[in-house]
């Protein structure tokens, strides 16, 4: 599919939306951070990290780093009123104990089931859990920020995860480049696509077979 | 959930408590730690059927500690609306000055469950934080050991204990901002801090409401999160 | 036995002896919580409270009562320099944690194996375990302060507790109002006895068989 | 323990590490929790066949962060001091940058334990707090559960993990009093306080060491009593 798709600041935005005044959300490493940009006027989201902080403000753009204020990416914060810190293990409690309403990740493919897998590529031996299996065993609802395909075009919504899992069952929504399609108990239902894009330009792409929503249509910011 | 936290009256705060409800509260030993203002509110709405989690049974009902007037929730076993109480200190220091609790438990009217006070605290702890169930040190070879599975774990021998969680932690602060943060006086934090992540909703009553970025944030003890209403005494 | 015994104060005298400079020390309700009064000059101690409280001071006893300064038994403290406040998971996992270097409780029945029974009557129905289990299993040192017989002049050191237990094998050190007692691998050592009285006169109101140290003294304060 | 905890000089404070201690220490993902002059003191003390606890597995050697220069435990791996690590972040984000510690376990010189983030935590909570192992909802499922036992608890699946403890805790506050109680700044406090209370031996890298009494009570976050030894920067 060479049609045009939308950029990691417009998927952010897509996000974004799915944001409800004075939850308390989640953003993983790259794409996710980018939501907290997007967030629509007049909604207040509480903003919680793996590195022991919740509410924490934007990311810090004027070398005013100060190292004892990060994320869970090791980037900078600024801070705003009404914050507060913790350790780690109070961090984790609130995400297993159902404290946290929205959890966005990236990933590297999801299954038809809503399995993620966003760790480890098998070739390298190794890798980083950090937070994301925690976040897929307790998080209220998980949100999948993604390109839809990887970077040889293949799939990254397949029928079962070839890579080491994350978690099983745990994504609710995937939003993509190209579309934005919920886990469902009967598989994934395509809701939106992008500007130019039809059901089945997105099936091509997509390996299980995706349920076409009745309201299908454009993905709307 | 609503940013703002603020509730105006304990009556509403604790309107939709019904017959049969799981409530936390704390009242470690004394006056500093109980939401008074809430077990009063309880009172007058009348819920029933009440599980209670709390260190004590409740000291005393209506009493007068450090020269101030003092509720605890033997207020609600008085009034018949407790029927299980999960506790590690029950009753009475002295057993010819019983509490409300022991006089309803002899009248076979509420029913209870005594836990050494760490296994309560870490039980609660672990309701809070997606942790079902721990091993513990304490109350091996004990009553406390009882029906629970004993593991040895390098050589050592451990009790399994069960979380707890409820529908409702009512909570004691001394400080909040509007968004829920609360910060503690003293050894009134206690079970506090524990009880408002292990339960469903936590009401905080607390003797004031500033605004956000009013608190140290190095000092707050409970973080917002966990905080659905407060009221201000 | 009519011989004069050591009133509470100089029970406490002599736990207090035992307590070393830096030490942890929780103290238990009743007379354990005397012996802060009497910690010999120039050694300092470092006090725990189950109410979530490190190194406190006094008891409060000038009607300055704070609500929110208390220990374990409910009695109002004075706060002292270089205080930490914690949660009560807190306060008990230093217990269980090994972190408390001495804990002093009373006593229904102490066994010749150490065992301890300090929390239920069974006539009452129930009881107030509190924090003496959680010390039971986790203190590095127990001493147990205590009248050496009960009310009706009954041993309450014994071959075996009939009341229920608070903790198997964990007093290391007994001392009543007439002896000082070591509990060994071997059984019980009567390491100092009070004025006047004699190894005999301590063996006839303790029900297991004491092993009488080489050392044997009177009471040393 | 003595009362007063402070210690002179970094070398003096590690200098009895032996060979083979487990070591924790957190910098959970820069430069502001993790102890530098620690690690760069035991560097020069020369222990080997350290099994390293830690968020990362060192994410550089030497760098600068925040324009300020920056010591990881990456620079005991790459002086071979290190034998294993137990971690949650253990690679470099990127394949093409392999931090120290992927060299390392791509020659094959160190062993890893790869550990979900919250549970790397708990482990180590649990390891301070006399608790053998607990049950938890993450990582069920996934290779994370491999040769572990899972539990059904109340309908839902966990697994069964197990305390971490270590020799020692090398801890990056901000302030200590001499009694060894200690505050954090920010996300610095992170796997900092956990480790505090989880090893033997605790040694505390601080900005600034005051009399007791300076700090304020209610915002200590680690208490002295889970503090050995203190050394100023």
């Amino acid at each position: 599919m060479n049609k045009p798709r939308l950029d990691r600041e417009v998927i952010a935005m897509r996000v974004a939306n799915e944001l409800a005044d004075g939850d308390y959300v989640n953003l993983g490493i790259g794409m996710p951070t980018l939501v907290s940009q997007f967030v629509p006027e007049g909604r207040t989201v509480i903003y919680h990290s793996e590195s022991g902080v919740l509410n924490y403000g934007p990311l810090e753009a004027e070398g005013k780093a100060d190292v004892d204020l990060i994320n869970a990416g090791g980037q900078f914060l600024l801070p705003v009123p009404g914050m507060a810190f913790f350790n780690a293990a109070e961090a984790f409690a609130m995400i297993r104990g159902g404290y946290i309403d929205v959890s966005v990740l990236g990933a590297f493919q999801v299954s038809e089931r809503g399995d993620l897998a966003n760790w480890m590529l098998r070739d390298r031996g190794t890798g980083n859990i950090g937070g994301a299996m925690d976040l897929a065993a307790g998080a209220k609802r998980m949100i999948v920020a993604m390109e839809h395909t990887d970077t040889q075009g293949g799939p990254k919504i397949v029928r079962q995860c070839s890579f080491p899992l994350t978690g099983r069952g745990c994504v609710s929504l995937i939003v993509t480049d190209v579309a934005v399609i919920e886990v469902t108990p009967s598989g994934l239902l395509l809701k939106e696509v992008a500007p130019g894009w039809t059901a089945e330009d997105v099936q091509e792409i997509t390996e299980p077979t995706l349920r076409i929503d009745a309201g299908l249509r454009e993905i709307a910011l | 959930m609503p940013v703002d936290k603020v509730v105006q009256s304990f009556a509403q705060a604790v309107e939709d408590v019904p017959n049969g409800a799981v409530i936390m509260m704390d009242g470690f030993g004394g006056a500093g730690g109980m939401p008074q203002q809430l077990i009063l509110a309880l009172r007058d709405q009348g819920a029933r059927e009440l599980t209670i989690i709390s260190n004590t049974g409740g000291l005393v009902g209506f009493g007068v500690i450090a020269g101030q007037p003092s509720v605890t929730h033997g207020i609600l076993i008085e009034s018949g609306q407790v029927k299980r109480v999960i506790a590690s200190f029950p009753v009475s220091r002295s057993p010819s000055q019983p509490n409300p609790f022991e006089l309803a438990y002899n009248r076979g009217e509420v029913d209870v469950e005594v836990v050494p006070q760490g296994t309560l605290a870490e039980r609660i702890r672990a309701g809070g934080a997606g942790i079902a169930a721990f091993y513990t040190l304490t109350g091996v070879g004990t009553d406390a050991a009882e029906a629970k599975e004993t593991r040895t774990i390098d050589g050592r021998d451990y009790l399994m204990e069960y979380a707890l969680t409820a529908d409702y932690a009512f909570i004691r602060a001394s400080k909040a901002d509007h968004r829920g943060n609360l910060v503690y006086r003293g050894t009134s934090r206690n079970f506090n801090q524990l009880m408002a992540a292990a339960a469903r909703l936590t009401i905080a009553e607390v003797d004031e409401i500033v605004e956000p970025g009013r608190l140290d944030p190095e000092a707050v003890i409970t973080p917002g999160v966990y905080v659905n209403r407060l009221v201000k005494r």
